[in-house]
């Protein structure tokens, strides 16, 4: 039971430092830790740098620590979601780095599998790989990507056990199992914790090695683009 | 008459074949879905982490932790698998997926795609198009011949920061079809729209393009 | 059904030359596609480069190919269990190139994921590193390796669907799913091929779209060494 | 006296802490799962794709599907994980096992490890000791003070050709314990074995060495 925590605010203790950076994991609002980056809110650490795909929508997810202007820098791949994070970028005040959603999915997964670069041929001839390294192998260009490391991964998965093995569910799993290998820390959030023994030991995403604390969340869920099909009536 | 968005939908359905592995842009590629003949087998690739894609859900099945790369919400079929965004993109950047279809801002005759940024906009970002481009083995765009200007998107050389080099092989249009030849050999116009006149054509394309031997107008 | 074929020579038909890079997956004997083995052997198909973690043992696994002399060269961590390799070997009938067991793991992941080259720690100093490039980030040396394809991979794994999703069962997944993603042609070897729909789409470990050719085989899994426990009597 | 096997077992058990994960080399390492402590909760990792390693099945247990990175049958238990050796190399290289008890052939003054090639005799190749000992964050030799020529294994330079370089933060013989110190700074004389002298390590001790302040015999 070491690895679990009451809340969200006491996983978090210890943890913070202003111009840290921190690896927040999901894919636009689905599988985002909301439980942790409120509490990150609340540390009112600043000068973040923040490594997520997307950077939330206003008032929700990383939304939350833009409007408390907590984060200098996002490294993304897309954030079309969220008017002030474009007015604080139009004003100079946030700093972004654009990189391919592979491109920042490998460097994460390289940087927590001890692979410090790794040439991939994704932005070659683009401004993706300006000032970086290109090498060609086997007649075809490859640009040079460093991995990604983080002081601390927040991450939201479905359920864990006590020894803190990790399952997500559906595609709220997206950039979360990375995260979770790349934080020096790794705080995680879910939505079940179970006795040990209860997952089964082959369908475990996330092994307890990378899990340092665990907190059970409530979680709201919100949906960005709610598209349903009509059910036709005989 | 040019195509309107379904008919260019259901055109590039015609580049699908059975057991294709597909990945749709959003936009109308998405729309690409509707179109696929029945008894085809092809299974869609969603770049977050799914593969075999459903439609969209019934109101009382929506589900949070099932959405597209579009962000839209969608269901699961028998088939389907979730794996993490890397694996995902290992997927696409080695190769795995046969198809791509995508829309573009613009086309070069060599096959350079630019498609995600326009200077002095505000860049939203490239998302996955870039991984799309450069990993997939087949890249088919498809998009209006003309900006909202009037102005070609099928060109000699991009304006726009690019989004891959000498990536695309078919550009489909709401007037025509284009190849892009192999080793930089240029466009060769393949198809016209129905009503679509050669003269049309050449009279808002700025690429140069070579007419096909076997030229066809669209059934 | 495209994907299931009737039997392990029927699978490999039209896929084999001399001359070919063949992966074969499992460690020790343990997730070996004996089948595949087996019926590849029966083609007859010479001078292979094998890609494989271990070389089997005599008469079984790769055992097999080496005694009918089928294979050239061999890529792989450790061969200990075999004296008809040492003989080959010895003789210099047969050509051997090391790789730490974790740098062929990733070398291979990285073949299948499109990465032509990346950077390690492992065998920096040591014969691993000799002729390689060595390159210097933050502060510590790391060795540049590249990824590996094959013409072929055979793969072992525990179910399939009709569509090729893969599960594998307890360590006899080890090599089995980084190859299934870096052959041309991936054939598979399961215990039991289930409809399309049984398998959690959550707890999939190789998705169908990595699996050409799917048999059902039947198994010896033969144990290189059996430790037991004795039960303590009352 | 010198440590038997199982004493240096006993001994190396000293070196794991609650919470660590560990991955234990072949041979007398295996013996130190023996050896934790009551209470304490450590994970063993195995090579191969295994987490939460369990002990040797009853004899109607015995699973194929089921080894560990020695190919010996094992067992499983309520926190055990499987996973695939690319992930398990992951896990190593990035540098996730807390420690490693690895034995070796020889052992550097600077740290450096060579333990799994004898130049002219037959190679079986180095499985994963060169990605643990690069890879995990704290190594720790166990192995006999000396081989059967009765040479010393702890040099001032390795002779072998070499696992790892500057890798190695501990030794432990059946005579006694030395610390690596950081940055090539040499060897530290920690511990005595119960009953060896100073002068038994000093004469059979090829490389140079410092005395612990704190030097105790071992309880």
């Amino acid at each position: 039971m070491r690895k679990i925590y009451a809340d969200a605010e006491s996983a978090l203790e210890g943890l913070t430092f202003d111009g840290m950076t921190v690896m927040s994991g999901g894919f636009g609002l689905c599988g985002i830790p909301e439980n942790l980056i409120a509490a990150l809110r609340d540390t009112g650490v600043k000068a973040l740098t923040v490594i997520s795909n997307n950077a939330g929508v206003d008032g929700f997810g990383l939304g939350q620590l833009l409007e408390t202007r907590q984060i200098a820098k996002m490294i993304s791949s897309y954030v079309g979601e969220n008017k002030e994070f474009e007015r604080q970028y139009l004003a100079g005040e946030l700093q972004l780095e654009f990189n391919p959603q592979g491109t920042l999915a490998e460097r994460i997964r390289a940087g927590g599998a001890g692979i410090p670069a790794f040439f991939t041929a994704t932005g070659v001839g683009t401004l993706v790989a300006e000032g970086k390294e290109v090498r060609t192998f086997d007649g075809r260009d490859y640009v040079m990507e460093t991995g990604l490391v983080a002081d601390l991964s927040i991450v939201k998965a479905w359920k864990a056990d006590e020894r803190g093995n990790l399952v997500f569910r559906k595609t709220a799993r997206n950039f979360n199992p990375m995260m979770a290998t790349a934080g020096k820390v790794t705080v995680v959030e879910v939505e079940e914790i179970v006795p040990t023994g209860s997952l089964d030991p082959d369908a475990i995403h996330t092994p307890g090695v990378y899990v340092d604390r665990i907190i059970k969340g409530t979680f709201e869920k919100r949906i960005e683009q709610r598209t349903i099909r009509i059910r036709e009536t005989a | 008459m040019p195509r309107t968005r379904e008919q260019l939908a259901e055109r590039a359905a015609q580049e699908l074949q059975d057991g294709f592995y597909v990945n749709l842009g959003i936009g109308i590629p998405t729309l690409v879905a509707n179109y696929i003949p029945a008894g085809m087998e092809v299974t869609l690739q969603s770049e977050n982490g799914m593969l075999g894609m459903g439609p969209f859900p019934y109101d009382e099945d929506v589900d949070p932790d099932l959405i597209n790369a579009g962000k839209q919400t969608i269901t699961e079929i028998p088939e389907s698998a979730y794996f993490s965004s890397a694996d995902s993109f290992a997927m696409i950047r080695g190769g795995h997926i046969n198809l791509s279809i995508l829309g573009a801002m613009e086309v070069a005759e060599n096959g350079d795609i630019a498609n995600w940024m326009i200077p002095g906009k505000l860049v939203k970002g490239m998302g996955g198009a870039m991984d799309l481009v450069a990993g997939v083995k087949r890249v088919v765009v498809v998009m209006e011949h003309a900006n909202k200007h009037g102005q070609s998107k099928v060109l000699k050389a991009c304006t726009l920061p690019l989004t891959g080099t000498g990536v695309v092989s078919r550009i489909i249009t709401d007037l025509c079809v284009f190849d892009v030849k192999p080793g930089g050999a240029g466009l060769e116009l393949i198809e016209l729209a129905e009503g679509v006149t050669l003269d049309e054509v050449a009279a808002r394309t700025e690429a140069a393009y070579s007419i096909s031997q076997t030229l066809k107008a669209a059934a």
